[in-house]
C-alpha cells in the first residue's frame, strides 16, 4: 500500500449500462475521438476535393506531414522535420515554422493527444484490438513497450545514414493518411499489415510498441497541460482502467497517487479509463490546477504495484 | 498447341534476325505477318478515306473485320506512306457510337417533328420518307425536295443521286458539300478553259523548280503531297518554296519565302505579278498569241448573301446591306479606276459570271495601278513586318515566276476557293501562268488541289452540283440536256433546265420554307456551313422533313427528322477521284454493321416507291424558261415515255436504275474475288449495282474527252488508279498539251479544247461594246480581275479577322477522326491561335478560356499563343472539327457570287475573357 | 554464479539481443528506404523539383503541389507506384504538365523540395522526351509529327528534321528532341497516336550520356559564334609535384632489359 | 532444345538446288530466300548444342554451299518449348 487511505471493501467493476443514454455516456470519449479524427480527415479531403474555403482561402491544404491552414498558417510534422534535419538537409522555412507551431500546440495539449485524437492509424489499431479481444487472441511474443524508443533512435540514425527521412519513407501512418486524403491505392496493404500485426501478433503492437512517431510524442508528453487526474481516495484499485488502457504502464497508481494525475508521456489522453472508472476516480484535468501541490518527479522510476 | 505456335513464332523471329544481318529485306513485321500474327488475313487495295491527295492503302481483313491498314508501296501518289489520319483508316469504322438502326422522331407511334428519336424498321423509315417526299412534291413541286451529297460520296453514289434527283424528280436542287470547298475552282476552270479539272498532276512536284502556295497550308491539309514537295526541296536544292498566306503556318517551316498578307490581298498581289510580267517583258508572246485571249467581267457582282434583310439577325444587317450597294474603299477605288467612296449598286448580282473579250492593251491598262508601292501598302499582313522587307518579298515572288529557267507550279486550296472573289483569284493565277506560257507543261502549271477525296471524282465529274450533268455538262444547256436524256433514255424535256439551289441556297430555302424534303448524305452541313444558327433553327422549326444518312451521330443528325444508318467506305464497293484526275476503285472489304446500308441501296429502294406518273407529269417550276418548255413549267412527258417503253406505273427504280442493260451486269462477278457486296445482298435483285452504274456513267465520259477505263481495269493488281482521260488503255498526265493529251493533234502544241463559254462578245474594261460573239475555240482566257475588299471589315467593335479551317489530325467536322481515341487524343479540342500581344491586350494568356464573338454568334474557346500557327497581330484561326467549339456558325455566309462558295477565311470577330 | 553476476549477465545478454534486433531491423529498414528512395526513370517530378536525391530528402509528401495543380496532373505515389511512396509525380500519358506560367505547384511547396527560385516554367526540367525511332510513325515516313505540333516549345524542344526518303519521292519528317529546351512536360507523350507512345518522357539522368571533360564537342553556341570557349583555367598550385622515385612504371623500366 | 538461325550462301547457279535440298536435312527449315544474292535463311532445330554444330557442318559440307554461318543461336530451357511434339 502506498496510500494512507482506507479503501472501500466492496470492489465494484465497470458494467456497460443497458440504456442507450448510458452507453453513449460510456462511449463519449471514443465518439469524440472518432469525430475529431474523421473531422480532421474531412478537412483535408474537403479542401482538396471539394475546394472548401473560408473567406476565399483554402481551409486545410496538404496532409498530416505538412499543411497550410487558411492559406496562411503553415503546419508540419515536427518528427518528419527532425528526420529531414538528421538527413543533413535543411527544409524550407515554411515547414520549419509549421513544425514549430505543431510542436508547440501538442506540447501544450499533451504530446500523444495526436495518437488518440488525430492519427488515423488509431482507428485501425483500435479496431484490431477490439476484434482481438472478442476473438481472444493471445500475444505471440513479448516485446517491451520501450522498443519504440529504439525505433525512434533508429529512424534518426537511418535518416542520417540514408540521407532521407527514414521513417517517412515507410510510415504506414503517412501511407494511410495519404491514401485517405488523396485517393485509394495499394497503400492499404501496409495498413493491413499493421492491422494484422495488432490483431494476431501483439496487443497494441504498433501504437504501443513500435511506432516511432508515438515515441516522439511520448517524449513531449510530460509537458502536456491536459492530463488524466487521479483521485486516490475514491479508487478501489479494481483494475478496470489498467485493463482498458492501451498503455498499461502509464497507470502507475503509486505515481498517480503521488502526483494526483497521470504524468507518463506514453499516455495518449484517450479517456478510456476515465469513461469506465466505476468510482469516477479518474477525470481529465488541467495540470496547472491539480498538481500545484505535488512536485513533478520520478515519472519513470516506478516501483512494482503489489498484486 | 500454344507452345507450337510459340515455337513457330520463335523460329520466325530467329529467321528475321538472321536475315537482317545481311539486309535481306524481311523486316520483323513482315515476318510476324507471314507467320503467326497475320494468319488468316487477306490484303486488298483501297484508297484513303480523307483528303484530296488520294493515297493508296492496303487493307487487311479477317473474320469480317478490318484488322490492319498500311500505306500501299505501289501507289504512285504516296509510295507506302500515310499521314496520321490515313494510319487510322481502318479504325474509323469501329467507333463506339456507330449508328446501326434507322432512327425517327416519334410520338405516340407516329412521326412527330417534336418527338424523340426512336429506332424504327427500314420499311417504316422508307414509308415515312415516301410520304414526306410526296407531300413536298405535291406542295412545292420538284423544287420542294432537295439533296445534299458530298465530295466524299462514292462515284456510284453521286451518280445515283444525280440521276434520281435530276431525271427522276426533275429537281436540280442537289448540291454537294463540295460547293463549300471546290466550287470556285470549278467555275474558274469553266471560265478559263471551258472544261473542268487540272491540266497538271502530282508528277509536276518532282519536275518543278519553284512551288508557290496560295492559301494552301499543304503541310497540314495535304500531308503526303507535302512530303513530296519537301523531298523535292531537299533533293533539288535550288527549288524554292513560297508560302503566301494570311498567317505563318507549318508550311512556312520549309518555305524559302513566306508572304503574310491581308485577307483578299491575293487579288492585288496577282495583279502586281501580272503588271511586272508585262513590265519586265516576260510575256510569252508566242504562247499567248497562239493559245490565249484576254477577258474581263463586271465588278459589281455582290457578295452572295441574301438580298433581303428579312432573315438577318439584327447585328448582321449592316454588313448584309452591302449585298445591294457597296461603297468602295480607297484601295478598291484605285484598283478599279474609280473614286474612293463611290456607292456602287451591285447590278450584276445575278449575272456575276458574264464576261467578255478585251485587248491586251486593255489588260495592260487594267493592271497598271497595281504598282509595288500600292500593292505592298494594301497587302502587308503582319503589322510588325517592315514595309521594305515586304516589298522585297513581292519582288522576289515575281523574280521566281518570271525566271525563264525555272519550272513553276502554283498550288492553292481553300485560301483561294473560300473567298468572296474565289473564281477571280483562281483565274488570276491561271493568268499569271498563261502569260508566262508556264501552264499544262511538265513541271509548270497552276494547280487546284481538292480538299475532299472525291470532290473531283464524284461531285465534279459525275455532276452532283445543282448546275451540272455528268461529264462537265450543264443543266441550262439544251444540247447537254439532250445528250443526257438520250444517254439516260428519258423522254425529251424531262430534265429541268433551270439551275437548282446550291447548298447555301438549299439551307436558305429551308429557312424560308421553299424546301420541304431534304436528304443529306455523307456530310455534316449543320456544323460545316457558315452562319449555321439560321438553318439550325429552321431545321427544327419549319415544316420540313430532313433525312440524314450517317454513320455516326453528328450535329446534322441531331437536327434531322430521320436518321438512316449508312455503310462506310470499305463496307461497300466504290471509287474516288483525286485532285490529279486519278480514279481509284475498291472492293467491299467488310459488311456494314447492324442494319447499316449503302447510300446507293437507300436511293434505289426509295426509287422503287415512285412511279413515273408521280413525277413525269406537268410540274410547275418557277422561272423555267427554255425552248420546248412552257414558261414556269416542266412539260408532261408521260406520253413520250410510253414510246420509250415505259408505262405510267413504271417505277423510278425500273426506269432509271434496273434497266435492261444494267440487269445484265450480274452478281457474283469474278472481279469480286470472293469479296461480298452489301448493296446487292440487301437489294436482292441479283445485278451488280456498282459496276452497272459505273459502266453506265462511263459512257458519258467517253463522249466528253473525259474517258474513264472499264470498271474491271481499276481492279487489276497492277493498277493503282488511272488519270483520265484513259485512251487506248493509257492514262493522261498532262492535258491540253501535244504529246501527252490524246485529244491534242500533232502540230497544235497546245489546245485548250474545253467547249464551254467559248464564244464571247467583245468590250472594254467596263462593259461589252460589241455583243456579237466571237469564237475562241481551243483557247484559254487570261482574265483581268480587280482588287475587291472583304465585304465584312474589322472595326472598333469586331476588331479581329477570323479564319477557320482544317488541321492535320482531324477530318472536317471530326465525325470519323474523333471516334478514334488515339487520334482524338492528339487534338482533343479546337483552340484559338492568336498573337500573344493580342491576347495580352485582352487580359488573356495561353490556355485561358475566351469568348469569340461575331455578328452571328459566339463560342468559348481556349487561347493558344504558342501553337502550330503563328498569327500576325489582328488575326485569329480556329479549326472547325470540334463540335464543342462550333466556330463556323460565327462565320459570315458571304459567298463568291459566281461559284456560290462561301468565304470561311475572313469574318470580323471580337475576343474577350470568358 | 551469484545473483548480481546473473543480473549483470542478463543485462548484457539482453543488451546484446536488443542491439542485434535493432541492427537487423535497421538493416532491413535501411534497405527498404534505399530501394524506395531510388529514382525510377519514369517518376517525373513537378517543375522545380530538386535533384532526385535532394528532392527525396526534402519532400515532406504533404501533397500541396497536388492540390495546387489545376489540371489534376500530379498525384502522390501509392505503395508500389512508379515513384517512391507518397512523393508527387505525374504520368504524362495520362495527364501531362500544361506548364502554367505562374507555377502554382512549385509555389505551393512548403518544404523547398520544389525550388522556390524557379520563376520561368520553360526552365523546368521535369524529364526529357525520348523518341523510339523504330516505332515513331514520323520516323517511319508517315506524316504524323503530332508531338511537334503539340509541343509548347515547338521548334525549340522538338524540331523537325526533313530528310529525303531516298526509296521514293517523299521526305521523312523526323521529330528530334533538343535536351537544351525540353522541359519534360509530356504533352508529346500524351498526344502520341501510337498504341504505346513512341515518344516518352523519362528522367534525364536515365537517358542522357556524358561526353567527358577531356573532349569538347563543337557545341551549338560556338557554332553560331555566340560564345567562344572560355580560356583554360590556370593549373592549380595545390597539386604538388610528384616524387621522382615513385613515378609509375619506373620500377619496370629500371629492370634489366630483356635478353 | 536449340534453335539457330543460319545464313547460307549458295554458289552461283546452284541456288534453287540448295533451297530445295536444305529442308531435307533434319530439323532444318528454310525461312527466307534471296535469289539476287543467292542467300538462304534457315532455322535449324536440334536437341543439343553438339547436334546443332554437327548440323551446321552438314550444311557447310553440302555441295554448292559457299558458306554457312550461324548468325543467331537460341538455347531454350523454356519448358513451354522443350519437349513439344512437332
Amino acid at each position: 500500500m502506498t496510500s494512507g487511505h482506507d479503501r472501500p471493501r466492496v470492489v465494484r467493476h465497470f458494467v456497460l449500462p443497458g440504456t442507450l443514454r448510458g452507453k453513449l455516456h460510456a462511449w463519449r470519449f471514443v465518439i469524440a475521438r472518432r469525430s475529431v479524427q474523421i473531422a480532421t480527415l474531412l478537412l483535408f479531403f474537403g479542401t482538396l476535393h471539394w475546394g472548401w474555403k473560408i473567406a476565399g482561402r483554402p481551409l486545410l491544404a496538404g496532409n498530416l506531414s505538412a499543411s497550410e491552414l487558411l492559406g496562411a498558417i503553415p503546419l508540419a510534422d515536427p518528427f518528419a522535420v527532425l528526420q529531414i534535419l538528421a538527413s543533413g538537409h535543411r527544409p524550407g522555412r515554411e515547414v520549419l515554422t509549421g513544425a514549430a507551431i505543431v510542436l508547440a500546440v501538442y506540447l501544450l495539449l499533451g504530446g500523444r493527444v495526436f495518437c488518440a485524437w488525430v492519427c488515423p492509424m488509431n482507428i485501425v489499431t483500435d479496431t484490431a484490438t477490439t476484434l482481438r479481444e472478442k476473438v481472444g487472441v493471445r500475444d505471440l511474443f513479448h516485446l517491451s513497450p520501450k522498443a519504440r524508443y529504439w525505433v525512434l533512435a533508429l529512424a534518426l540514425a537511418l535518416s542520417a545514414s540514408t540521407g532521407v527521412a527514414a521513417f517517412e519513407w515507410i510510415s504506414p501512418i503517412g501511407i494511410l493518411h495519404r491514401e485517405l486524403v488523396f485517393g485509394l491505392g495499394l497503400g492499404f496493404i501496409a495498413v493491413l499489415g499493421v492491422f494484422l500485426f495488432d490483431l494476431l501478433v501483439l496487443r497494441h503492437g504498433w501504437c504501443g510498441h513500435l511506432c516511432p512517431l508515438g515515441a516522439f510524442w511520448s517524449l513531449g508528453g510530460p509537458a502536456g497541460q491536459i492530463r488524466v487526474a487521479f483521485d486516490d481516495a475514491s479508487c478501489t484499485r479494481c483494475g478496470d482502467c489498467v485493463k482498458v488502457c492501451p498503455e498499461p504502464a502509464v497507470l502507475n497508481f503509486t505515481a498517480a497517487a503521488r502526483n494526483g494525475m497521470v504524468l507518463a508521456g506514453e499516455c495518449t489522453n484517450c479517456g478510456r479509463c476515465v469513461a469506465i472508472c466505476p468510482e469516477s476516480s479518474l477525470s481529465f484535468g488541467l495540470r496547472a490546477r491539480r498538481v500545484a501541490a505535488a512536485p513533478i518527479a520520478h515519472e519513470f522510476t516506478q516501483t512494482r504495484e503489489p498484486r | 498447341m500454344t507452345s507450337l505456335t510459340r515455337r513457330a513464332f520463335m523460329k520466325s523471329g530467329i529467321a528475321a534476325a538472321t536475315a537482317a544481318t545481311v539486309g535481306i529485306t524481311v523486316s520483323q513485321e513482315a515476318l510476324a505477318q507471314a507467320k503467326a500474327a497475320e494468319a488468316g488475313w487477306s490484303w486488298d487495295k483501297g484508297v484513303c478515306r480523307f483528303c484530296g491527295t488520294g493515297c493508296g492503302i492496303q487493307i487487311a481483313t479477317k473474320g469480317g473485320q478490318i484488322v490492319a491498314v498500311k500505306g500501299d508501296p505501289d501507289a504512285p501518289v504516296n509510295r507506302g506512306l500515310n499521314c496520321i489520319k490515313g494510319y487510322f483508316n481502318g479504325r474509323i469504322l469501329y467507333g463506339q457510337d456507330r449508328l446501326t438502326r434507322p432512327l425517327m422522331r416519334m410520338k405516340d407511334g407516329a412521326f412527330d417533328k417534336r418527338g424523340d428519336f426512336v429506332p424504327v424498321s427500314w420499311d417504316r423509315a422508307m414509308d415515312e420518307m415516301e410520304r414526306q417526299a410526296k407531300r413536298a412534291l405535291a406542295q412545292k413541286g420538284p423544287t420542294g425536295i432537295a439533296m445534299i451529297p458530298s465530295g466524299q460520296s462514292l462515284i456510284q453514289e453521286g451518280y445515283t443521286a444525280s440521276k434520281l434527283m435530276k431525271a427522276g424528280f426533275r429537281s436540280n436542287n442537289i448540291d454537294p458539300n463540295a460547293r463549300l470547298c471546290m466550287a470556285s475552282a470549278v467555275a474558274a476552270f469553266y471560265q478559263t478553259f471551258g472544261v473542268d479539272e487540272p491540266a497538271n498532276n502530282y508528277d509536276d512536284i518532282e519536275l518543278a523548280d519553284a512551288m508557290i502556295l496560295w492559301g494552301a497550308n499543304m503541310a497540314e491539309a495535304h500531308p503526303v503531297l507535302w512530303s513530296r514537295i519537301t523531298d523535292r526541296r531537299l533533293t533539288a536544292r535550288t527549288t524554292k518554296i513560297v508560302n503566301i498566306t494570311t498567317f505563318a503556318n507549318l508550311s512556312s517551316d520549309i518555305a524559302d519565302l513566306e508572304i503574310v498578307m491581308k485577307p483578299n490581298a491575293d487579288l492585288a498581289i496577282q495583279n502586281y505579278v501580272a503588271r511586272e510580267i508585262i513590265a519586265r517583258n516576260a510575256v510569252n508572246r508566242e504562247f499567248v498569241d497562239r493559245h490565249c485571249v484576254f477577258a474581263t467581267g463586271p465588278a459589281d457582282i455582290g457578295y452572295g448573301m441574301r438580298p433581303t434583310d428579312k432573315f438577318a439577325f439584327p447585328a448582321e444587317k449592316d454588313v448584309q446591306g452591302q449585298e445591294l450597294v457597296h461603297v468602295l474603299d480607297k484601295h478598291e477605288a484605285v484598283g478599279q479606276r474609280k473614286e474612293p467612296g463611290t456607292r456602287v449598286e451591285q447590278k450584276n448580282r445575278t449575272s456575276a459570271g458574264k464576261h467578255w473579250l478585251i485587248s491586251f492593251d486593255d489588260f495592260k491598262k487594267a493592271v497598271e495601278p497595281y504598282t509595288l508601292d500600292f500593292v505592298a501598302e494594301l497587302a502587308k499582313g503582319d503589322p510588325d513586318e517592315p514595309l521594305d522587307k515586304f516589298k522585297a518579298k513581292l519582288v522576289e515572288l515575281v523574280d521566281i515566276y518570271v525566271d525563264p529557267k525555272r519550272n513553276v507550279m502554283s498550288f492553292w486550296t481553300m485560301g483561294f476557293n473560300q473567298h468572296i472573289r474565289g473564281v477571280w483569284v483562281n483565274e488570276q493565277c491561271y493568268a499569271t501562268h498563261l502569260l508566262l506560257g508556264k501552264h499544262a507543261r511538265p513541271g509548270n502549271g497552276a494547280f487546284s488541289l481538292t480538299g475532299q477525296p472525291s470532290a473531283c471524282g464524284t461531285a465534279r465529274e459525275v455532276g452532283t452540283f445543282s448546275h451540272r450533268l455528268p461529264a462537265d455538262m450543264l443543266v441550262d444547256n439544251a444540247a447537254h440536256r439532250k445528250t443526257t436524256e438520250e444517254m439516260w433514255k428519258l423522254p425529251p424535256n424531262t430534265l429541268n433546265p433551270k439551275i437548282g439551289s446550291d447548298i447555301m441556297a438549299i439551307l436558305r430555302d429551308l429557312e424560308d420554307g421553299g424546301v420541304k424534303f431534304l436528304w443529306i448524305q455523307t456530310t455534316n452541313p449543320f456544323q460545316s456551313t457558315p452562319n449555321a444558327n439560321h438553318w439550325l433553327k429552321a431545321a427544327r422549326e419549319m415544316d420540313s422533313f430532313i433525312v440524314v444518312a450517317e454513320a455516326y451521330p453528328t450535329v446534322t443528325a441531331k437536327v434531322a427528322d430521320l436518321i438512316l444508318p449508312a455503310a462506310m467506305i470499305f463496307e461497300k464497293w466504290g471509287g474516288y477521284g483525286n485532285a490529279e484526275r486519278r480514279t481509284q476503285l475498291w472492293r467491299q472489304q467488310v459488311d456494314p454493321p447492324g442494319e447499316a446500308r449503302s447510300d446507293v441501296w437507300m436511293m434505289l429502294e426509295f426509287a422503287k416507291r415512285f412511279r413515273l406518273k408521280d413525277v413525269w407529269g406537268e410540274k410547275a417550276v418557277a422561272g423555267v424558261k427554255a425552248d420546248g418548255y412552257p414558261d414556269g413549267k416542266l412539260p408532261d412527258v408521260l406520253a413520250e415515255a410510253q414510246k420509250l417503253g415505259y408505262t405510267p406505273e413504271t417505277t423510278l427504280y425500273e426506269a432509271l436504275f434496273a434497266t435492261a442493260d444494267n440487269r445484265k451486269v450480274a452478281w457474283p462477278d469474278p472481279v469480286a474475288k470472293g469479296h461480298g457486296n452489301s448493296t446487292v445482298k440487301a437489294l436482292k435483285e441479283g445485278w451488280f449495282v456498282e459496276k452497272a452504274l459505273f459502266e453506265e456513267y462511263r459512257r458519258f465520259t467517253v463522249a466528253k474527252q473525259h474517258d474513264l477505263a472499264a470498271f474491271d481495269v481499276y481492279y487489276r493488281d497492277d493498277v493503282r488508279g488511272l488519270r483520265w482521260p484513259v485512251v487506248d488503255g493509257k492514262e493522261t498526265k498532262w492535258r491540253f498539251v501535244e504529246g501527252h493529251d490524246p485529244f491534242v493533234k500533232k502540230g497544235e502544241g497546245f489546245n485548250f479544247y474545253g467547249p464551254l463559254l467559248k464564244a464571247l462578245p467583245t468590250g472594254n474594261l467596263d462593259d461589252v461594246t460589241d455583243p456579237k460573239p466571237t469564237s475562241l475555240a481551243g483557247k484559254a482566257k487570261i482574265f483581268f480581275r480587280p482588287y475587291a475588299a472583304p465585304v465584312e471589315q474589322t472595326d472598333a467593335n469586331f476588331d479581329l479577322w477570323l479564319c477557320t479551317g482544317r488541321i492535320l489530325e482531324h477530318w472536317h467536322t471530326g465525325s470519323m477522326t474523333r471516334r478514334v481515341p488515339e487520334l482524338h487524343r492528339t487534338a482533343p479540342t479546337a483552340v484559338m491561335y492568336m498573337h500573344a500581344d493580342d491576347a495580352a491586350k485582352r487580359g488573356l494568356k495561353r490556355n485561358d478560356v475566351a469568348w469569340i464573338e461575331s455578328r452571328r454568334g459566339k463560342v468559348k474557346v481556349v487561347v493558344e499563343t504558342k501553337g502550330r500557327n503563328r498569327m500576325p497581330k489582328g488575326s485569329v484561326f480556329v479549326a472547325f472539327f470540334d463540335e464543342a467549339v462550333f466556330i463556323n456558325k460565327l462565320v459570315i455566309d458571304a459567298s463568291d457570287p459566281i461559284s456560290r462558295e462561301p468565304d470561311y477565311k475572313k469574318s470580323a470577330v471580337k475576343v474577350y475573357k470568358a | 554464479m551469484n545473483d548480481s553476476s546473473r543480473t549483470r549477465r542478463d543485462f548484457l545478454v539482453k543488451g546484446a539481443q536488443m542491439a542485434g534486433a535493432a541492427a537487423s531491423v535497421g538493416f532491413i529498414w535501411h534497405a527498404l528506404v534505399k530501394s524506395e528512395a531510388r529514382a525510377s526513370a519514369g517518376a517525373l517530378r513537378p517543375p522545380g523539383a530538386l535533384a532526385e536525391r535532394d528532392f527525396a530528402a526534402q519532400c515532406i509528401k504533404c501533397g500541396q503541389c497536388v492540390r495546387a495543380c489545376p489540371y489534376g496532373t500530379l498525384s502522390l505515389a501509392s505503395v508500389a507506384g512508379p515513384a517512391a511512396t507518397g512523393t508527387p509525380h505525374f504520368e504524362p500519358r495520362t495527364v501531362p504538365c500544361y506548364m502554367c506560367p505562374d507555377l502554382p505547384c512549385t509555389r505551393a511547396c512548403p518544404s523547398g523540395a520544389l525550388d522556390p527560385a524557379l520563376d520561368d516554367v520553360n526552365r523546368a526540367r521535369m524529364g526529357l522526351a525520348v523518341i523510339d525511332e523504330e516505332h515513331c510513325l514520323s520516323w517511319q515516313g508517315l506524316r504524323c509529327e503530332v508531338c511537334y505540333r503539340v509541343c509548347p516549345l515547338r521548334g525549340k524542344a522538338i524540331v523537325i528534321n526533313t530528310e529525303s526518303r531516298k526509296t521514293s519521292r517523299h521526305a521523312v519528317f523526323e521529330p528530334m528532341v533538343d535536351s537544351e529546351h525540353c522541359t519534360g512536360c509530356g504533352l508529346c507523350e500524351k498526344s502520341c497516336p501510337t498504341e504505346l507512345a513512341a515518344i516518352r518522357v523519362l528522367r534525364p539522368e536515365f537517358v542522357q550520356g556524358r561526353i567527358g571533360a577531356h573532349y569538347r564537342m563543337q557545341d551549338k553556341a560556338s557554332r553560331s559564334g555566340q560564345a567562344a570557349d572560355a580560356p583554360a583555367a590556370a593549373p592549380s598550385p595545390r597539386i604538388a609535384a610528384p616524387k621522382p622515385q615513385a613515378a609509375p612504371g619506373v620500377d619496370y623500366l629500371n629492370q634489366a632489359a630483356p635478353p | 532444345m536449340n534453335l539457330s538461325g543460319i545464313l547460307v550462301t549458295a554458289a552461283s547457279g546452284r541456288f534453287d538446288e540448295i533451297v530445295a535440298g536444305l529442308p531435307v536435312l533434319p530439323g532444318v527449315e528454310v525461312h527466307h530466300t534471296d535469289a539476287a544474292t543467292s542467300r538462304v535463311v534457315v532455322v535449324q532445330e536440334a536437341p543439343t548444342i553438339e547436334d546443332e554444330v554437327d548440323g551446321l557442318r552438314r550444311i557447310q559440307a553440302l555441295p554448292g554451299v559457299v558458306a554457312a554461318e550461324m548468325v543467331y543461336h537460341y538455347f531454350a530451357d523454356d519448358p513451354s518449348l522443350a519437349g513439344t511434339p512437332l
